[in-house]
């Protein structure tokens, strides 16, 4: 455990220091919100109407705009093959690595989401399920998301073949999410997408690390 | 003709000529596609291996 | 004892080296030699785990390192040609980072090794804003506090001064005195007796 | 992670061995999918009767129905022979999966087009987002996804090797993408008409429809060896037996 906590205390520390990694999807998620109203129309009525799945789709894109960089550092500076010739479980450092990416990307999207919501007139009684279904959503596109990163971190053109392998796998979650804010709006009760989102968050848990393990060591061997 | 009583009748489709063979017209071009390429990459692999081996007999 | 039989090792249909046995006993330094793209580092990096495009057999105590690959890498350290130190941790942060990953870097205290490679003062501020020479060292404070039998460097004088190199050469002398192994990568001549030292050059093997 | 398996498992590890009994197989399987195509399509064309609902435009069945079985069993043939080249360490089983990326990426296309066809009649629009349609156009970009991992990586044993954990886990995400499709299908479209689940479909026309899905197997079969084939001496070119094999070509 203290090898555990020692991951997430680096790589949080990390993340602090560059502070860029962490605004910078965050403004992008902000700027791709505010490019629909120009898009579309400013109204409140068309705005309202689309905000569920506009705010999903943008959360979506920033946490893979913030994938690339996951692995890709500590591969160029040699500090991913040192984890691989330590004795520690490459396993659980893949959670370590994810659950900080996630703190840094997913829950900093839910708690900024609704600001966006109300710049997009969703209504009031949606905000709950927009906050809670990201935040139990987020953490299956980190942890999917790192499957692609890990996969394409020893390739020099990773960043478009990153979305390119994990768009797809984000739709369920996507459908979902999405789903929970357009029932929030509707005032239908939400619990049964929560429980779905929370059950993909459980299903990835049990079985991305490994993958993300498999990619990270066939990555560093190649 | 089997369920239709001409050949005219047959090529119509009951007006829906241009969805069906269409549809068959596509299956049969991805069909020859895929042959043609197989075709291509055999045609690629022995060429160059013809190639190469007339380089060494050049160097022995 | 470290054993290596008929390795051979392929790269982009060129033959890096093939047939290549040897064994490296506690107390041995194995010092290969060869010109750049000989193989040098495809080889060290073969006997880290780190790379599977190889055939043959590498053992560690008569076990293929495969069959028990944490508890071999709980005995190996391994200091590559990247630093693996992060530009925005301090030397301490780095170094205490390391020490969690690698348990055996255990030997002392870290100001004491930080003092050894004459960075006392910096352990304080980022590694980005220290010179190459330093952060090279950063990653050398490792070889003060190992204390791992097998060592596997590759290049690890580079960047270093003349004063830095006969240090780094004493202290690998000090590590196969204590009954380690060192299987290392440079152009540096040990001040050693044969017995100690054995070296493996990948040019003229290629050429026999 | 060892199992023991029976000898011709291992046989079939062997590049040499798979070629020479791909080669004995392949006109085997060119002549049943030759005959066995012909023959369903004679079928369903002239001799299966018209739907009462559709008229003539459900003729398209015929081929798009086994097109989207092919593309869905070749995804899973191709995670599986991704999956025993990476426990087996098994060149050929990764050469099966990365001959059988693109085939299967070219049914999805079939299915895809003539679905689209026949939603025209169907629906009046070229494009519905109808559940199958949709589940059908992400399996074409996992496909996708698949083939430019292929083509990333300059070392093909590592582009094996990454190919078959994505396919591993896309082939655990297509259950789950199929049902939130059908879900979120649901909730904005309901109840609509669908093309292919009938009620009870008579004998007349699903016997035809199966000979076309098993021809349809025979000619995946073909390609699939034929490509495997190809690929097999590409990367065995340094080999006595390839070269044995371009010696008697030319």
């Amino acid at each position: 455990m203290s090898f555990f906590s020692a991951i997430l205390h680096r790589d949080l520390l990390l993340a602090l220091r560059n502070r860029n990694e962490i605004i910078n999807p965050l403004a992008f998620f902000m700027i791709v919100i505010a490019l629909f109203p120009l898009a579309v129309s400013p109204e409140a009525t068309v705005l309202s109407k689309i905000a569920p799945g506009i705010i999903w789709v943008a959360a979506l894109l920033a946490t893979l705009l913030s994938l690339d960089s996951l692995f890709k550092n500590d591969f160029e500076d040699g500090s991913l093959e040192q984890l691989l010739v330590s004795p520690q479980s490459l396993v659980l450092l893949t959670i370590g690595k994810v659950l900080s990416h996630w703190l840094m990307s997913g829950f900093l999207l839910a708690l900024l989401s609704p600001l966006l919501a109300i710049m997009l007139f969703l209504p009031t009684q949606a905000f709950g399920a927009l906050v809670g279904s990201l935040l139990l959503g987020t953490p299956t596109l980190s942890l999917i998301g790192a499957i692609g990163a890990a996969l394409t971190v020893g390739l020099r053109k990773g960043g478009v073949l990153i979305s390119l392998l994990v768009l797809p796998l984000y739709i369920p979650v996507l459908i979902f999410g999405a789903g929970a804010v357009q029932a929030g709006v509707m005032g239908v009760p939400i619990a049964g997408y929560m429980a779905l989102l929370g059950a993909m968050m459980v299903f990835s848990l049990m079985f991305a690390p490994f993958a993300i393990a498999a990619a990270l060591k066939l990555s560093i061997r190649n | 003709m089997g369920y239709f009583n001409s050949f005219s009748e047959f090529l119509d489709m009951g007006g829906h000529a241009l969805y069906v063979w269409l549809s068959y017209a596509i299956t049969l071009a991805v069909f020859i596609l895929n042959l043609l390429f197989i075709w291509l990459k055999k045609r690629a692999f022995f060429s160059l291996a013809k190639r190469q081996t007339k380089r060494e007999q050049r160097n022995l | 004892m470290f054993t290596v039989n008929n390795l051979s090792c392929e790269r982009d249909d060129r033959i890096l080296f093939s047939k290549l046995s040897f064994t490296v006993q506690a107390g041995e330094i194995l010092q290969v030699e060869g010109q750049n793209g000989s193989g040098k580092t495809s080889l060290l990096r073969i006997l880290c785990g780190l790379s599977n495009n190889f055939e043959g057999e590498i053992t560690w105590h008569g076990n293929p390192i495969q069959s028990d690959f944490a508890a071999y890498c709980q005995q190996l350290l391994y200091v590559g040609h990247h630093a693996g130190v992060k530009a925005a941790l301090t030397a301490e942060e780095n170094i205490r980072w390391m020490q969690k990953l690698h348990p055996l870097l255990n030997k002392g205290s870290i100001h004491e090794a930080l003092k050894q490679v004459g960075l006392l003062g910096y352990e304080d501020v980022p590694c980005y804003t220290l010179s190459a020479g330093q952060q090279r060292r950063v990653s050398l404070t490792r070889l003060y506090l190992s204390s791992h039998p097998l060592w596997i460097l590759d290049e690890p004088f580079t960047a270093l001064d003349k004063k830095g190199v006969a240090e780094k050469e004493q202290l690998i002398v000090r590590h196969i005195q204590n009954g380690g192994l060192c299987i290392l990568t440079t152009h540096h001549d040990f001040d050693l007796s044969d017995a100690h030292i054995r070296r493996l050059n990948l040019d003229q093997l290629n050429i026999a | 992670m060892k199992i023991n398996m029976p000898r011709w498992f291992y046989q079939l590890a062997s590049p040499k061995w798979s070629y020479d009994i791909m080669g004995m197989l392949l006109p085997w399987f060119a002549v049943a999918a030759g005959l066995l195509l012909t023959a369903g399509i004679i079928w369903g064309l002239m001799f299966a009767p018209p739907d009462y609902q559709q008229g003539n435009s459900y003729r398209i069945i015929f081929i798009h129905v086994p097109s989207a079985i092919l593309a869905q069993s070749c995804f899973m043939l191709m995670a599986v022979a991704g999956l025993i080249g990476m426990v087996w360490k098994m060149k050929v089983a990764h050469i099966v999966a990365k001959s059988a990326a693109p085939i299967g990426a070219s049914m999805t296309v079939i299915a895809l087009a003539t679905g689209a066809i026949w939603g025209k009649p169907t629906w009046g629009a070229w494009w519905v987002w109808d559940a199958r349609l949709t589940s059908m156009l992400i399996l074409l970009f996992l496909y996708m996804g698949i083939m430019a991992l292929y083509s990333a990586f300059e070392n093909k044993a590592s582009g094996d090797q990454a190919a078959a954990i994505l396919a591993l886990v896309g082939l655990v995400n297509i259950p789950i993408i199929k049902y939130s499709v059908e879900w979120w299908n649901t909730l904005h479209q309901p109840a609509t008409f669908t093309l292919t689940k009938k009620p009870a479909m008579p004998p007349e026309m699903w016997l035809p429809l199966l000979v076309m899905v098993l021809g349809y197997y025979c000619f995946f079969g073909f390609l699939l060896m034929a490509r495997t084939r190809i690929e097999l001496l590409e990367r065995e070119n340094k080999s006595g037996w390839v070269t044995t094999i371009i010696n008697e070509q030319l």
